[in-house]
């Protein structure tokens, strides 16, 4: 049966099946929290959400706007703070799964939310390094959300840590717990994977309507592909469902979302002058 | 195991069974206050062998696992003479008989290691003044490790530092906890989350068991997440004699009789005798003291009520849609939403 | 000065006079949320120079500073670009621009540094993955300092540690507070007790002065004791357009305006000079919104009543004499205890 | 006018004058918690009285039975924790005073609460370490507080800092604030100063019955007095009221107060069974 869904959408859904029931998940702002949202309002009920403010276990009502949106909920179980949320549970290995947001994105997984174009006194200022590179470090396993981020050859700095030079280079360092980084990367046009022995990214799979040369084209290196690719995923009716009811306005890009909001919003005000 | 999704409840027996072990490390989690004495008692009761206990301010929780030989070695700040001046305490006699043996740090530098190892240090600094004291100078089993020395990087000066304590097993009682181990304490703070946090494996008893929906309003009184516990025991008495905050006083005539049996080993065992090894749970430990003493010793110190001030936790809303059925930001039916995304091309055929 | 006889209740403009000093290291105590923006715009009203800022989570905190020519050097983590793609933020065109150095950490860090600093430790140890980032390898005016590494002596691993932070004075925007300056935040808790502790003064603004015996009924949401704050303001809606929970939620169509504005410099002063420089204090500032906005938009994001789930904190008893005029744990009144201190031969003349 | 009062009451008067209005104080357990509460509710109404629980800036309307016994009272403004009261408060130079008992003490105000008669494995074990090396560590001022103990010529533990050698070892030794350590003692034969020069314990006053003979008597090393002694501080009606009604069982020595518990419990017990 035919569906009609948003890049968006796609993309969110993907990054919810990632989340397995139980699971304790630090998720980063945007389209990781309609994840986890998604994943504990419909097939992980007992995923533990959690984020750096200290936020741990909670079942949001609303999208959360910010890592520290206590009020996108009506209570929540343990209210810790960021030191500890970093130290107690995060070093400690009580971590599953991170899911961050990515600016630039190299092809062993390093990871850039910082400078871009340049460098800190240079560059164009993104949003910094904020809980990224230890969530990244710590977490048993990472996924990583390219809304409109960009692949590159070289970082133009390197906030957090994917698989560094590759292969088991990670693990040889000694810093990280063994086995951990990231084990995809999701964006608008598909799903990417890492080769277990060289960490390279590859692709596994785009979502409809986009082809494998239009992946390659953004992508500066080489890029491998499974071949054959696996299927994407295809949202259920009631993920689009719910995502849509849950986030009225996240299912279209920020540009889109903003013009229709002044647009209600003059209304309104032209309603009340009227 | 310690999973959220668990329903972690379980007696008391079940999880002492199931969470220590012979040769543990066993961490008590409570300080001063709210003893953990339901889950002392079990594990004397089990027979439990060669534990090293970790304890800050024991007296009777010591006392009476040495006295049930479940001990090789302690970690410990303060042990009080409970058997008076002349009859010491069990953690005397046993160490001057070379029986067990006895690491002594200072209330600070014992939760600094608790702390360590919570956080996933391997180290903590500690204040420097320690160093021109026996606390330092004088060791028992933990040797060199006992305290290290670090040059800080920026200042170079000397920094004392002790190493992470990650006990097996951390015996806890609070006030209340959801059946998923969403621990809840409060009143003189201690080391107690500490010590819990530190540990591998956490027993939770706890006085009263509550809806999680108890919890979810009031997390700032939480201790423990769910996903760090592994055993949740209901037992009201639980810390009795010693008291809970909002629940009951210490009964300081009870101690009295455990002091005065404390002045000697087999003063204690003695004692043990009636109201350790033959009680099989809480309840009937509650039971036997109210047909010994009569209820009303027992009403004497019950807590009054004197319930903390609420705090408003409350949003302005908690959905995106209108009453009208219109998306709060945009003023928009969920079919007009679509058909926006129609409209502008953002729909993919799957 | 800091002390808890003191009725530290005063203006905004007179702790910001008082406190802030042209030059001074300036924490903004807020995490994310409940931002003091009633104290960042009397800093820039006040044109306090040559500021050190620490902001964890700031956007218009620190753009606005910016925009007022009030700092030299920031301390931060994450920074949006507010004004846009095309716009970027204040921060980043003041440091392109070579007028302000910037020195980046991760949120841990960065909370690592203020932690060290609320402890007294000269350094913290943090996550040694950071090694193998830029964050520890590029740095600005901290240099040399702004990561060290020191040998754990346990484990002799290599483990980055970051130098403590002890701001010359913090900005807070809390619930409520006493006139002393015991001080209660709650919600999604942040670095904010942290930023305070770490900081030799504190200016503590709050939603709401209450009685101290609110206070002393919910110790457990007490961030700073009295002791540690200069001064108390009490002024509502002093976060706004940032959310407090229990009070207000985001201000999302004032914060969009604040955005359009931020694309250049010369849109930010412009908002500035509506809503910065004009405006005396808080009441003034809520008047004019309400004026331009209508009282409704205000009512919008008031908050919903939800609140705590109490906790006893009762006990048995508050003082040693029942009601017949005798001793609790002795029955004697109190002419039979002095009787018993005289037959006992206790009593010295003096 | 004369005045009858106890031993433990003069001792207990003698170390509330310490405590000035406005003092931030942490106390340890017995006669100390007792002159804080004296002080506190007579003459020092803003002193801050604090305990390594984490109980802090309390008011006690029961003698306080441990450091955290947080029964003793109804409602305190903060309550942090133990890891926190040593950094956070005392670390960082915020505990004015410290109020501490000694189980032996040398003449530099060095204390022994750990071992008597022998070491570890060979003496008789005190309470412990507890919070006291800490607090004379980083207090700005210590007095300490000899009920049951004992003056010696050599510690058999050193517990906790005093002046270590004496003269300037403890400010040179760059380990605690320049200028702390102990400032008195006070037993129930009288009160002791330290030297400033040398850091020598002397005796500053008997209580009214002591004669300086006994005082040397129970001192091993040549004690230096003051000559004249000082005044003994005569406590005021209002004090010894306070304290009897504060703590009735408090005035006199444990083994007194023991039997009359006993006494009375056991009336109690007969009348029942009568």
């Amino acid at each position: 049966m035919s569906k009609k869904v948003t890049k968006i959408e796609l993309l969110v859904v993907a990054v919810a099946h990632t989340i397995n029931d139980g699971d304790k998940v630090v998720l980063g702002v945007g389209a990781p929290m309609l994840a986890g949202a998604l994943a504990k309002a419909l097939h992980a009920p007992n995923a533990v959400l959690m984020m750096e403010s200290g936020m741990v276990d909670f079942e949001p009502l609303l999208p959360p706007r910010h890592v520290a949106d206590v009020m996108c909920l009506k209570g929540f179980p343990y209210s810790t703070d960021l030191f500890n949320t970093f130290t107690t549970i995060t070093y400690r290995g009580y971590v599953d799964k991170t899911i961050l947001g990515v600016g630039q994105v190299d092809k062993y997984g390093n990871v850039n939310t910082s400078f871009m174009g340049g460098g800190p006194t240079t560059g164009m200022r993104l949003t910094g390094a904020g809980g990224a590179p230890d969530f990244m470090s710590y977490a048993k396993e990472t996924i990583l959300c390219l809304k409109g981020g960009k692949f590159v050859e070289e970082l133009d700095y390197h906030t957090s840590p994917g698989y560094l030079g590759g292969g088991d280079e990670r693990d040889r360092s000694g810093l990280f717990p063994q086995g951990s980084g990231p084990s995809m990367l999701i964006s608008p046009d598909g799903i990417f994977r890492f080769d277990p022995e060289t960490k390279e990214m590859y692709l596994e799979s785009v979502i409809p309507g986009v082809t494998v040369e239009e992946v390659k084209a953004r992508v500066p290196w080489d890029l491998k592909t499974l071949d054959p690719l696996k299927e994407y995923p295809v949202p259920k009716k009631e993920e689009t469902d719910f995502l849509r009811s849950f986030a009225p306005y996240a299912s279209f890009p920020n540009s889109i979302m903003m013009e229709l909001a002044m647009q209600h919003y003059t209304q309104e005000e032209q309603r009340k002058a009227g | 195991m310690t999973d959220n999704t668990i329903n972690k409840v379980m007696t008391l027996k079940e999880a002492v069974s199931r969470f220590v072990h012979d040769g543990d490390e066993l961490v008590v989690g409570n300080y001063t206050v709210a003893t953990p004495f339901n889950q002392i008692m079990e594990v004397v009761r089990q027979e439990k062998k060669n534990l090293t206990v970790y304890t800050q301010s024991g007296v009777f929780d010591v006392e009476m696992l040495i006295a049930g030989e479940c001990v090789d070695r302690i970690v410990t700040t303060y042990n009080i003479r409970s058997g008076g001046r002349g009859g010491g305490s069990m953690c005397e006699r046993y160490q001057t008989a070379g029986k067990i043996q006895v690491e002594d740090y200072s209330n600070f530098t014992y939760n600094a290691r608790l702390t360590a190892g919570a956080l996933g240090y391997s180290f903590m600094p500690v204040l420097p003044g320690i160093m021109a004291t026996d606390v330092f100078k004088v060791r028992d089993f933990m040797g060199e490790s006992k305290f290290g020395v670090v040059e800080c990087p920026f200042t170079g000066k000397d920094i004392p530092v002790v190493p992470a304590a990650n006990p097996d097993v951390c015996i806890v009682h609070v006030h209340r906890a959801d059946k998923y181990g969403n621990a809840q304490y409060w009143g003189a703070k201690g080391s107690v989350a500490w010590a819990c946090l530190a540990s591998k494996n956490i027993i939770v008893s706890c006085e009263e068991l509550v809806d999680t929906e108890i919890i979810n309003a009031s997390p700032e009184y939480t201790i423990l997440p769910s996903f760090r516990v592994n055993a949740v025991v209901e037992e009201s008495f639980g810390a009795h004699p010693a008291e809970l905050v909002g629940y009951y006083n210490m009964d300081q005539l009870f101690y009295i009789e455990m002091d005065v049996a404390n002045a000697s080993d087999t003063g204690l065992r003695k004692w043990m005798d009636e109201w350790v090894y033959p009680i099989p749970d809480r309840n009937t430990y509650i039971e036997r003291y109210i047909s010994k003493y009569g209820l009303e010793r027992l009403k004497q110190i019950k807590a009054q009520t004197y319930y903390s001030a609420p705090v408003n936790q409350g949003a302005a809303f908690y959905s995106n849609w209108r009453e009208d059925g219109k998306s709060v930001g945009l003023g928009l039916t969920l079919d007009e939403i679509e058909k926006v995304m129609e409209e502008k091309g953002l729909m993919i055929d799957v």
